[in-house]
């Protein structure tokens, strides 16, 4: 169905001074100050095009607007990544616009670090705060960890960073998008690979869960969607190995329980398969012959047989798997966090990368590709506007956030600026950032809510929420083709809020470091100025003005994107050499002693917990366990059994890193070895909502492998787990036992 | 007590004059009561029942009727909109920018349009929140504002004329065969 | 003519005609006794109305501060929301629910068993009938109470009359609630009016005994319509009495029918059955018969009143109890047993569930009907009050527990599994449920106080149709046999 | 369409349906949040939360199939399924709830006393109950939608279609003097589902796509054997 029809897409910023509450029961009226353009029904409202920035997928949308007050999101049909959709946390936005505890008063830490207590000042105090401590700022001895490194808050303090003589720029927001990054490095174009999962005619996710988080789960789902049924002749076929039934793997068709770290050794596995078919049905046959014959060679030991011991998948599924995937072309095989965040992570990758390139081989050959093809002017772009934002590649890497927390805990660090990020909380345990926080000598917080960074702030600025603020952000959206979102306010700013980057820009000139930049808007205006040229679809004739009218009414710029190609050797199989072709056996943190596998994940509602203290998203029952209002610890049924264990016994599982306890799920879509626990819950500071609410996992994570200085392997680490005795109510909505009648009784 | 009551039979009429009296007599009250409760809430016409005091005395009767201005040229919203909407401080100043400038209460308003602060007026018409009327549909019909919110033209202060209850609405919509499913008005 | 003496007789000379009236001769198998005279009669009927001990302050006191607590529930239920109540989705109906239909279903034994007995013209009925039709009014007033307690806005129940409105907005007759609306009042109206009639003639002579200065004649001499005991005033009187059975006999189970129709009518599983009409109406008739003997032995035994109320009174009415309890065992497996031939997966879950979660509850009900089966077929057992006693207040438990197994266990596990969840009542919904049961006994009590709760004409009439009659110097015995027991 | 049934006969212009393609359906949830910020649905809190009182009008409900490892699961969003034949209207005893002239399940809030009846006779369970009155906290409150009302304690409250959106897409559309078209209205639910699987359209227009998709053989009602004719269509997944 075609959305844009149904909706107006929005003008620019709305007249200000829009107040009153007609159609609402009220004493009083309260005309508009200025009236709203003609042609506009002000029941109805406005819709204003922006971009969402609950999470950093950058997904566009179109904002309600009645009398001044946002009412509801809807996604921009024309956004490239979300095509009108928009996921649960995306319609949280309004929530956590007019959430009651949002701050709206800068705050002074009073007292030892750690302990909370603020007191509120004003804003000439709070800048004249910051521009002294930007001053002592020596060099190399200020830092600063941001959310997302690729909006305009950040690209303001990273030039303020680079005057104060420091690079310490760390983006808190990681996940396993880098080690992709490190495993496509020696191909020169280091990029996450884009999986055209739309055109796909079968998929198989390999522990990707991109339903639930990674690039884009909105985008991904609308993929999802348009190759199920998107094509009305052939439904796409969707299969899915890992080691838990996680809510994208409920999707699928088939289901393969893959053991911990062995996904890459199934994917050679397949891949060897594939080629025994390819050689009987003289498939292939484009590629030189010693090619294959050195490709057989070097994965002849991954025999459906083999892999089957190693990955516990019976040699049948394997084999039968191959033939599907063959039988269905063009198909795709997408890694995700069990292939990447294990001690084989790199190795499995390429192998995965390896399997890829062959599949694209084999729908070449029919004439059929998914390969999209990227023009080489967007790569340019990309780059520059990038740089344009002036946040280091390397700054988005965990080993910078590693390096910045390191350096804080020395107490060399005179000056931190953390930009809408909670490391205290969603940093690993064992990083230590809040003993590091307490050694700086002075921190400041820009954020909407206090959290459990606050706690170790000296000085917290409450920003405008995104909804009421001018910024834009260059997509790091793994197509390489650039995407560019424009956020503009949709609403006036809350009372006592302001810009922060505005705020940071006029401490940071007090401080005689000034950018030379007025304000945030400018700086949009400034990318406007220096790209219009590149970005095709602004019409040439348009003056400034107008320009920047169409460009904020589209909610940014975007090039198209066509995924059919020529031809088929991508730059996806050019680095896979045979001598790579080998995936060695996963290492575990943890002895024997640690009998489970534990498996950290994300929801689709809470993600890594920064909205946890929204009640939307706490009493949307999360989708596979149907659990709200807490988190807990999923556990196989045998097991549980085995264990005498019951829904809601607490449990307390230790790693080697640390412990947590949270009521016990007994779950049928879990391994009998494996226990898994969700991100997202148990804030020592974050609101009533999220406050002391389950257990934080990141607490069981730690560095591992030592050594390496890329993302630790999270899903290689193994746990005890106890009975503690006590129990706990489990707000869950389904039935445990009426949730297996349904598909008989709904005939479903 | 005892002299009064001979006996059960006393109890009922005996004569049938007397039965069918009693029957007439029912009947008659229970029209009465469907009357008596329909008007009492139904609309009290010709009467102002609410008039507000306004923050400028603004007159209905000036405008509207002496002066013969068009109610959609302050009140734009309602052709389009679900609601009508007071006019905004710009508006008046249209005309005030330069007409009768001298008067207190346009004083008063020049204030507020230099400080670009709406006029707070006093809510006269009122529907509670659980009814969503429509102005758009009802001006595309040709309705007459009149036939709602009274004789406006002829006020020096404007009042409520009448009462918005439901039975009021549902008169009119079945005189009109306009829709009286209940999702009409309700959501 | 003997006012006179007789009010003095009240007074003073109360024991010793106590003593005659227990020096007389009783003999059981009758069911009244020929040889007492109408002194003691009126003595034996009215003393429960004119004596009032402190026994009785302490429990109707007792009583009305339990019905005040319910009362406070109900109000804090009110201010608060239904929240306060156990009940959740999907489990809309709960212990109210239940409640009502158990005092509705209460109210069936008195004006229906009077009723019965009256047209059938029973000689041994008499005694009883004030009991049982008092029974009845009581038992309607509190089972009104419950659709009010139940619904969520209380200051909009108006809605549910026909209130000619400017709305122009009526009642939808479709719904079974406005069935059971229409039907309870008119039951109500029905009964309480058969019960003032049957009054009639014992209120006069209640005005009559009552002692000068007694408070109660002022209402006595009102609510006696100027009863003197004319031939006209009873030739009226048996008509209507005759007329009023009919009528009530007719409404009785059209409303327990309707209540039934509450359930069946709906497509919930369990309850979409067409057997649910006689069912509940016997049911009804259960519960409430059992419900008349345990008032009757109660009375007879706080009031000494063994030789008005006999032994074979209650071994009748035990009879009827046993029939019933085996049409109702009937109608209970027909019921199962259709349904689970039916074999609907959603109905088998509902039963599962059941099972396993009200096993007590199903033990005590079904044990319950085995029981006055088995208990009823013996002799001794009908003719032993205490056995009676026992068994009668079982059936009532029973039947409340059979009304909370229809109610409660097919709302938590029925069509959509999803939802399926567990229902226990909460404090509130416990006390109010208790306090409705102590406002029955506290109208009981105090009406007990206010009118004769023997049937004293009805008692006399049997007396002169079963007893001799003396013309001239021979006693020549009246039509109707004293040994026909 | 039922000749016994007691419906109100239907003007013929609209009959609206909605169609769900569960085999696109993927569980993100994302149609349950959409729903509570259009429809102003109030949140329980925790301890409600846990005497399952939530007040959500749209679920999806997740059923397995066998065990670990080859487990079958299935997405169920559940909504009101606006019967055409529906059990919760002729037992209400005042007329909150009926059937209006486009084959809806209306729901009249403010003439609901809360007999709870209708709940009770929804074969679905998808009617939900106000049990207590839950505020909206200052400034949440500023983002209520004003074309739905806010609900009181004591009164049922339900899936409408969003119907605020259907009335203001006919008011389009008649200002334009032409029916309403496939893409004018669309619920809140469908409007942001990242995979469309929720299409909405008016049955009675032989162009629009659910009347083409509903004809379609993976059509599916949900427990059709009680004849309540949900307006509300499944697409099955498989193949």
């Amino acid at each position: 169905m075609d959305r844009r029809k149904f909706l107006k897409i929005g003008g620019t910023v709305a007249a200000t001074g829009l107040v009153g509450s007609c159609g609402q029961i009220a004493q009083k009226v309260i005309p508009f100050a200025i009236p709203p353009d003609e042609g506009i029904n002000p029941v109805e409202g406005w819709f204003y095009n922006t971009a969402c920035r609950m999470c950093d997928s950058g997904c566009g949308i179109m904002v309600r607007v009645v009398e001044g007050r946002a009412k509801k999101v809807e996604g921009n049909p024309d956004h490239p990544i979300n095509k009108g959709g928009v996921c649960a946390r995306g319609q949280a936005a309004v929530q956590q616009l007019y959430h009651p505890e949002r701050l709206m008063t800068p705050m002074r830490r009073e007292g030892a670090k750690g302990t909370g207590n603020l007191v509120p000042i004003t804003w000439e105090e709070a800048i004249s705060m910051i521009s002294e401590n930007m001053k002592n700022a020596k060099e190399d001895s200020s830092f600063i960890i941001a959310g997302d490194g690729s909006d305009m808050t950040a690209a303001i303090t990273a030039r303020i960073l680079k005057n104060m003589g420091s690079d310490n720029f760390a983006v808190s927001g990681f996940d396993s998008r880098e080690k992709f990054i490190e495993a496509t490095s020696s191909t020169g174009t280091p990029k996450v690979p884009y999986y055209d999962i739309a055109n796909a005619s079968a998929v198989l996710l390999l522990g990707a869960d991109i339903f639930e988080g990674g690039a884009s789960p909105v985008h991904y789902g609308w993929a999802f969607g348009q190759m199920r049924r998107g094509n009305k002749t052939k439904r796409g076929q969707l299969f899915y190995a890992g080691p838990r039934l996680s809510m994208t793997a409920a999707s699928a068709d088939h289901f393969f329980a893959v053991k911990q770290g062995t996904l890459g050794q199934f994917a050679l596995g397949i891949a060897n398969e594939i080629l025994h078919i390819a050689e009987e049905e003289h498939l292939l046959k484009n590629l030189p012959a010693t090619k294959v014959e050195e490709w057989r060679h070097a994965i002849g030991g991954y025999t459906p047989e083999e892999t089957s011991i190693r990955t516990t998948v019976p040699a049948d599924k394997v084999k039968h798997l191959a033939m599907e995937l063959v039988e269905h072309l063009p198909a795709v095989v997408v890694p995700g966090d069990d292939v990447a965040l294990h001690t084989n992570g790199l190795e499995s990758l390429k192998a995965v990368e390896f399997l890829n390139s062959i599949l694209r081989e084999l729908a070449a050959e029919k004439g059929l590709s998914s390969v999209p093809v990227l023009p080489k002017e967007n790569k340019e772009l990309y780059r520059a506007m990038n740089e344009f934002i002036g946040v280091p590649e390397k700054a988005k890497k965990y080993s910078a956030l590693k390096g910045v927390i390191g350096k804080a805990a020395t107490g060399s660090q005179r000056f931190g600026l953390i930009l809408h990020s909670n490391p205290v909380y969603a940093t690993p345990k064992a990083l230590k950032a809040a003993d590091a926080l307490t050694k700086v000598k002075f921190v400041a917080q820009v954020t909407n809510f206090l959290d459990d960074t606050s706690l170790y702030a000296d000085v917290v600025l409450p920003d405008l929420h995104f909804l009421e603020s001018w910024s834009a952000q260059v997509v790091d959206f793994p197509h390489g083709v650039p995407v560019f979102n424009t956020i503009q306010p949709v609403v006036n700013a809350a009372p006592g809020t302001m810009q922060a980057g505005d705020a940071l820009l006029k401490a940071a000139s007090m401080a005689g470091l000034g950018v030379g930049i007025a304000n945030q808007e400018v700086m949009v205006k400034n990318m406007l100025i220096q790209f219009r040229s590149k970005w095709n679809g602004i019409p040439a004739g348009l003056n400034e003005k107008q320009a920047w009218e169409a460009l904020l009414q589209k909610g940014g710029w975007w090039a198209d994107i066509h995924h059919k190609a020529e031809k088929a050797i991508s730059e996806g199989s050019a680095w896979v050499t045979s001598d790579q072709l080998k995936v060695g056996d996963p290492a575990f943190a943890g002895g024997n002693d640690f009998t489970f596998y534990l498996h950290p994940y994300s929801t689709v509602n809470m993600g890594d917990g920064n909205v946890s203290n929204l009640s939307w998203l706490q009493e949307m029952p999360e989708p596979m366990t149907t659990v709200s209002w807490g988190s807990w610890v999923e556990i196989n049924p045998k097991t549980a059994k085995g264990m005498g264990v019951a829904n809601g016994d607490m449990l307390k599982v230790e790693s080697p890193f640390g412990s947590v306890e949270a009521p016990a799920l007994v779950y049928p879509g879990i391994g009998p070895e494996t226990v898994a626990v969700p991100f997202g819950y148990g804030h020592v500071s974050f609101g009533k909502n999220a406050t002391a609410r389950g257990a934080n996992a990141m607490d069981l994570l730690g560095d591992f492998p030592n050594g390496n200085g890329g993302l630790p392997a999270w899903r290689a680490i193994r746990v005890k787990v106890t009975k503690t005795g006590t129990k706990k109510d489990i707000i869950r909505e389904a039935n445990p036992k009426g949730e297996y009648e349904g598909t008989e009784i709904f005939q479903l | 007590m005892r002299s009064s009551l001979k006996d059960i039979g006393t109890l009922m009429p005996k004569s049938a004059i007397g039965r069918n009296l009693a029957l007439l007599i029912l009947i008659v009250g229970g029209v009465l009561t469907y009357k008596v409760t329909y008007f009492y809430q139904g609309p009290i016409m010709g009467l102002s029942t609410y008039t507000p005091k306004q923050p400028i005395p603004f007159s209905h009767k000036q405008h509207a009727g002496d002066l013969k201005i068009n109610c959609q040229y302050c009140h734009t919203y309602a052709r389009r909109s679900e609601m009508a909407g007071v006019p905004s401080i710009s508006t008046c100043n249209n005309c005030h920018a330069n007409l009768a400038v001298e008067s207190d209460a346009i004083t008063f308003l020049k204030k507020n349009i230099e400080a670009k602060t709406p006029i707070e007026w006093e809510r006269v018409f009122k529907l509670p929140d659980h009814v969503f009327f429509n102005h758009k549909r009802h001006i595309k019909k040709e309705f007459e504002c009149q036939k709602c919110h009274g004789p406006i033209e002829t006020m020096e202060v404007v009042g409520k004329v009448n009462e918005f209850k439901m039975g009021f609405c549902l008169d009119c919509h079945q005189q009109e065969q306009a829709p009286t499913d209940c999702w009409t008005c309700h959501t | 003519m003997g006012s006179h003496s007789e009010k003095h007789i009240l007074t003073t000379k109360f024991q010793t005609l106590q003593n005659e009236g227990k020096a007389h001769g009783i003999n059981a198998g009758s069911d009244v006794d020929l040889h007492m005279s109408d002194e003691i009669l009126n003595e034996k009927s009215l003393r429960p109305m004119f004596r009032t001990t402190k026994a009785w302050f302490v429990y109707t006191l007792a009583l009305s501060s339990l019905v005040a607590w319910a009362v406070a529930c109900w109000g804090y239920q009110i201010w608060n929301g239904m929240g306060v109540t156990n009940l959740k989705h999907p489990v809309f109906w709960g212990m109210y629910i239940a409640t009502f239909v158990f005092w509705v279903g209460v109210s069936h034994s008195g004006t229906m068993v009077s009723s019965i007995l009256r047209l059938v013209s029973a000689n041994w009925r008499r005694p009883i009938l004030r009991g049982a039709e008092a029974m009845t009014t009581f038992s309607l007033l509190v089972a009104g109470m419950f659709p009010l307690i139940h619904v969520g806005r209380l200051w909009r129940v108006y809605y549910m009359f026909p209130l000619p409105n400017q709305r122009e907005l009526w009642p939808n007759l479709r719904s079974p609630l406005a069935w059971d609306m229409t039907a309870i009042t008119v039951y109500l109206t029905a009964s309480s009016l058969f019960l003032f009639v049957g009054l009639l003639p014992d209120i006069a002579v209640a005005r009559d005994l009552c002692p000068k200065g007694n408070w109660r004649s002022l209402y006595l001499k009102i609510l006696a319509l100027g009863w003197r005991g004319t031939h006209r005033q009873w030739m009226i009187y048996e008509k209507a009495s005759i007329y009023l059975a009919i009528f009530v006999l007719m409404i009785a189970p059209s409303v327990h029918t309707i209540v039934s129709w509450d359930f069946a009518m709906s497509i919930t599983p369990v309850w979409h059955t067409t057997i649910f009409g006689p069912y509940f109406v016997v049911g009804a008739i259960y519960s409430g018969v059992a419900g008349v003997i345990t008032l009757m032995i109660l009375l007879r035994w706080v009031f000494k009143l063994d030789d008005v109320i006999k032994l074979v009174h209650l071994t009748n009415l035990s009879k009827m109890l046993l029939l019933m309890s085996i049409i109702w065992t009937y109608f209970y497996f027909t019921d199962y047993l259709v349904t689970w031939y039916g074999n609907n997966p959603v109905e088998m879950n509902v039963w599962e569930w059941q099972t396993e979660r009200f096993s007590l509850q199903l033990i005590v009900m079904l044990g319950c009907s085995v029981a006055t089966i088995g208990l009823l077929s013996w002799d001794w057992v009908r003719k032993s009050p205490g056995m009676l006693l026992f068994i009668t207040i079982w059936v009532n438990t029973a039947m409340y527990l059979e009304r909370y197994l229809i109610v409660v266990p097919v709302l938590t596990h029925r069509d959509n599994p999803y939802t399926w969840t567990d229902y226990w009542p909460s404090f509130i919904e416990t006390s109010i449920a208790v306090g409705a049961a102590a406002y029955f006994l506290m109208l009981y009590a105090i009406f007990i106080k206010l009118m004769p709760i023997v049937t004293i004409a009805d008692v006399k009439e049997g007396k002169i149709i079963t007893g001799d009659i003396a013309i001239g110097n021979t006693n020549i015995r009246a039509y109707g046999d004293p040994g026909e027991h | 369409m039922v000749s016994w049934s007691f419906n109100t006969k239907h003007d013929n212009d609209y009959k609206w349906a909605l169609v769900i393609d569960l085999d696109r359906c993927n569980g993100c949830g994302a149609c349950t949040v959409s729903c509570q910020a259009e429809n102003n649905v109030a949140v329980v809190g925790e301890e409600l939360a846990l005497q399952k009182r939530v007040m959500s009008w749209l679920r999806i409900e997740r059923y397995f199939e066998g065990e670990w490892p080859n487990i079958r699961t299935v997405f169920l969003p559940m909504m009101c399924q606006q019967c055409e034949n529906a059990p919760c209207e002729p037992v209400c005893p005042v007329f909150a709830t009926y059937h209006n002239p486009e084959g809806l399940n209306a729901m009249i809030y403010n003439r609901c006393i809360g007999t709870r009846f209708c709940g009770n006779n929804c074969p679905y369970s998808v009617r939900k109950f106000n049990w207590f009155d839950y505020g909206f906290e200052s400034p949440l409150n500023e983002q209520l939608n004003p074309d739905v009302s806010v609900r009181d304690a004591g009164v049922m409250e339900k899936c409408s279609f969003c119907m605020q959106r259907i009335r203001r897409g006919k008011d389009r559309a008649k200002d334009e003097g032409r029916k309403v078209q496939d893409g004018d209205i669309m619920p809140a639910c469908g409007q942001t589902c990242p995979t469309n699987a929720i299409t909405f359209g008016n049955m009675h227009d032989p162009e629009s796509e659910v009347a083409k998709l509903i004809e379609t053989k993976r059509r599916h009602r949900l427990l059709e054997e009680h004849g309540t004719h949900p307006s509300v269509y499944y697409l099955k997944g498989g193949a």
